[in-house]
């Protein structure tokens, strides 16, 4: 493994770390439902896409790459429409 | 506090916790509630004792662990186990307890199903 | 050692969503941590796996991801009326 | 302190938090979500235990399949009623639960530490016909345990068919559902076939397989798709009644082979396995999902 691709797979999966907690921190400090969703959404997402993609920098075998793209597709995919099925719910219903 | 003592003593503490909620405790959503955490905490002590060596943040290496790690690595098709970091490798746990455990919760799973089964029966009939 | 930090800071991670589940004040709130913390463990797993050089972990990372969304499509497809 | 010792204590104090507050709060919703992290974080501690099968299992389950079902009882059992105990009664019960863990801990941390199994497993992996020793001890050593569980999941179902509480209907969620369904569910069944396929060598097995493919069903369930519910439901049923089916015919044919019930044939052990797990995944997935889903005429709402 060169020097390179750790370097760059370490500093992918601190950012990607950082947008978990910034994530977090989203969710606990935004005003109201609707804004925190963008948390749960796209820090979220972003986030662990950046870890999968570091640890896959980091990784010797290249059959670390399809569990770590298919991770990243599915937190992406469920990410996205458990937040817009709640939202949609919450436009619904606004007292609920 | 040891490193070994760790997860026993989160294990006895989630026991207790569910035993003085299943004491005081009215809600019958809660009480399942509280059987599935004590159903955890006697899992956890089960599996932690059944180890070697928890912990080899120093390196010690155990024959359970060269196991453990080669059952890990042979799935991804690796000889050898790359070396980066080895702060986290750990000791597999007992396989007996492990399958106990395995079939604990699937057990669990059809328990709580059918206590939730009857609990909404018994909700169903106070409503009317 | 480097990684070991950085999964502790990945563990910190999904902790970090319990205000919220805590504050609420409406369900959708908790139910969005409770998955914001799926997310989570799923980076502290693959995380785990990068440090001690194991990928068999992210094919267990995948699994979580793979169920990730489950109880979130129970929240919103079950109604949820209950407060 | 090494970052290791902090992962696990911060590992176990939020375990036991999320657990304290999953008993605690007022909240159904809050309760259910504290009790699905708890879940997670409980699947976590099994990596660190070294036990990646029991966590493969916990995360669909634990995380998954129990939050559902919560998630589901919450709803039809409404809000909290307040009704908090006597103190004195709390106090009694407190200070008994306190005794015990401390005592729990005690017989824990002076107990001696060597273990007896895994050098026997080890010995008798060999002519097992499989090498994950979970597996092993799950549907060789110990298969007369595995087919009284399988049992026990069967006696669960049928006791859901008698109370029949109401089927689940969900909500309509609209377009963007499908989309999502057609990643999810064909990725769930591949992952479900891949857990079965290296259940023999490495983490897996007909029980996370099934868990995982269970969850993949509820997905579809949940999603709404549309498909002639009885004629479903009886499918599903006889596929959940044709596991145990077929690990009793086994247990029966190896009785007869062998003359021990469940002792494989030398040299087939693995063919066997293979073959009886196949059937259990099936019919563990079909079973949690008709756990969740229930038997009842009357509609949910």
């Amino acid at each position: 493994m060169s020097l390179v691709a750790t370097l760059l797979g370490t500093a992918m999966i601190a950012a990607g770390v950082g947008f978990l907690l910034f994530a977090a921190l989203g969710l606990w400090r935004l005003p109201d439902t609707l804004s925190r969703l963008h948390a749960l959404t796209k820090a979220d997402t972003a986030g662990l896409a950046l870890v999968a993609l570091g640890a896959a920098c980091l990784s010797d075998t290249p059959a670390a790459l399809l569990p770590l793209g298919l991770c990243a597709l599915l937190v992406a995919v469920s990410g996205a429409t458990i937040g817009h099925l709640i939202a949609r719910r919450l436009m619904r219903r606004p007292a609920a | 506090m040891t490193p070994d003592l760790i997860y026993p003593a989160a294990g006895a503490g989630l026991i207790g916790l569910a035993l003085w909620r299943l004491a005081t405790c009215g809600d019958t959503l809660r009480r399942i509630m509280a059987l599935n955490v004590l159903a955890v905490g006697i899992a956890m002590l089960m599996l932690a004792a059944g180890r070697e060596t928890l912990m080899l943040a120093a390196g010690r290496e155990t024959s359970t662990l060269a196991a453990g790690r080669d059952t890990l690595t042979r799935a991804a098709g690796q000889d050898t186990p790359q070396t980066a970091g080895a702060g986290f490798l750990q000791a597999a746990a007992d396989p007996v307890p492990q399958a106990f455990v395995l079939t604990g919760i699937v057990v669990l799973v059809a328990v709580t199903a059918a206590l939730m089964a009857l609990a909404e029966r018994l909700g169903a009939r106070d409503g009317d | 050692m480097m990684l070991e930090f950085l999964a502790l800071g990945a563990l910190l991670a999904t902790l970090a969503s319990l205000p919220r589940l805590i504050l609420g004040p409406r369900p959708a709130d908790r139910i969005a941590a409770a998955q914001l913390a799926g997310t989570g463990t799923i980076a502290t797993i693959i995380l785990l796996g990068a440090a001690t050089g194991t990928p068999a972990l992210y094919d267990m990372a995948l699994v979580f991801a793979a169920l990730a969304a489950v109880t979130g499509l129970a929240f919103v497809a079950l109604g949820g009326r209950s407060s | 302190m090494s970052p290791v010792v902090l992962f696990d204590a911060a590992l176990a104090l939020g375990v036991l938090g999320c657990a304290a507050l999953a008993l605690t709060l007022r909240d159904r919703t809050g309760t259910v979500a504290a009790f699905m992290l708890t879940g997670l974080l409980v699947a976590l501690s099994w990596l660190r235990l070294g036990a990646p099968d029991v966590a493969l299992a916990e995360a669909a389950i634990g995380a998954g399949l129990t939050g559902a079902l919560f998630l589901r009882g919450a709803r039809r059992l409404g809000p909290l009623r307040a009704r908090p105990p006597a103190p004195a009664q709390a106090a009694a019960a407190a200070l008994g639960a306190a005794v015990l863990s401390a005592a729990l801990l005690w017989a824990f941390a002076t107990a001696p530490a060597e273990s007896l199994y895994p050098p026997r497993v080890a010995a008798a992996l060999e002519d097992s016909g499989v090498s994950n020793p979970v597996t092993a001890v799950l549907l060789n050593f110990r298969a007369w345990d595995t087919l009284l569980e399988i049992a026990v999941l069967v006696v669960a179902l049928l006791l859901v068919m008698t109370l029949s509480p109401p089927r689940v209907i969900p909500d309509k969620l609209g377009a963007l559902v499908q989309p999502f369904a057609r990643i999810v569910v064909p990725v769930a069944v591949l992952v479900a076939g891949h857990l079965l396929w290296q259940g023999a060598e490495a983490p897996g097995g007909a029980f996370q397989a099934g868990a995982v493919l269970a969850g993949a069903g509820l997905a579809l369930v949940l999603g709404g798709v549309r498909v002639d519910r009885r004629v479903l439901r009886r499918a599903l049923t006889a596929l959940a009644l044709a596991g145990l089916a077929v690990f009793t015919l086994a247990a029966l044919a190896s009785q007869a082979v062998t003359g021990a019930l469940l002792g494989y044939p030398d040299g087939q052990a693995k063919a066997w396995i293979i073959a009886i797990e196949g059937a259990l995944t099936l019919s563990i997935a079909a079973t949690l999902c008709l756990l969740f889903t229930g038997y009842g005429r009357r509609s949910a709402r």
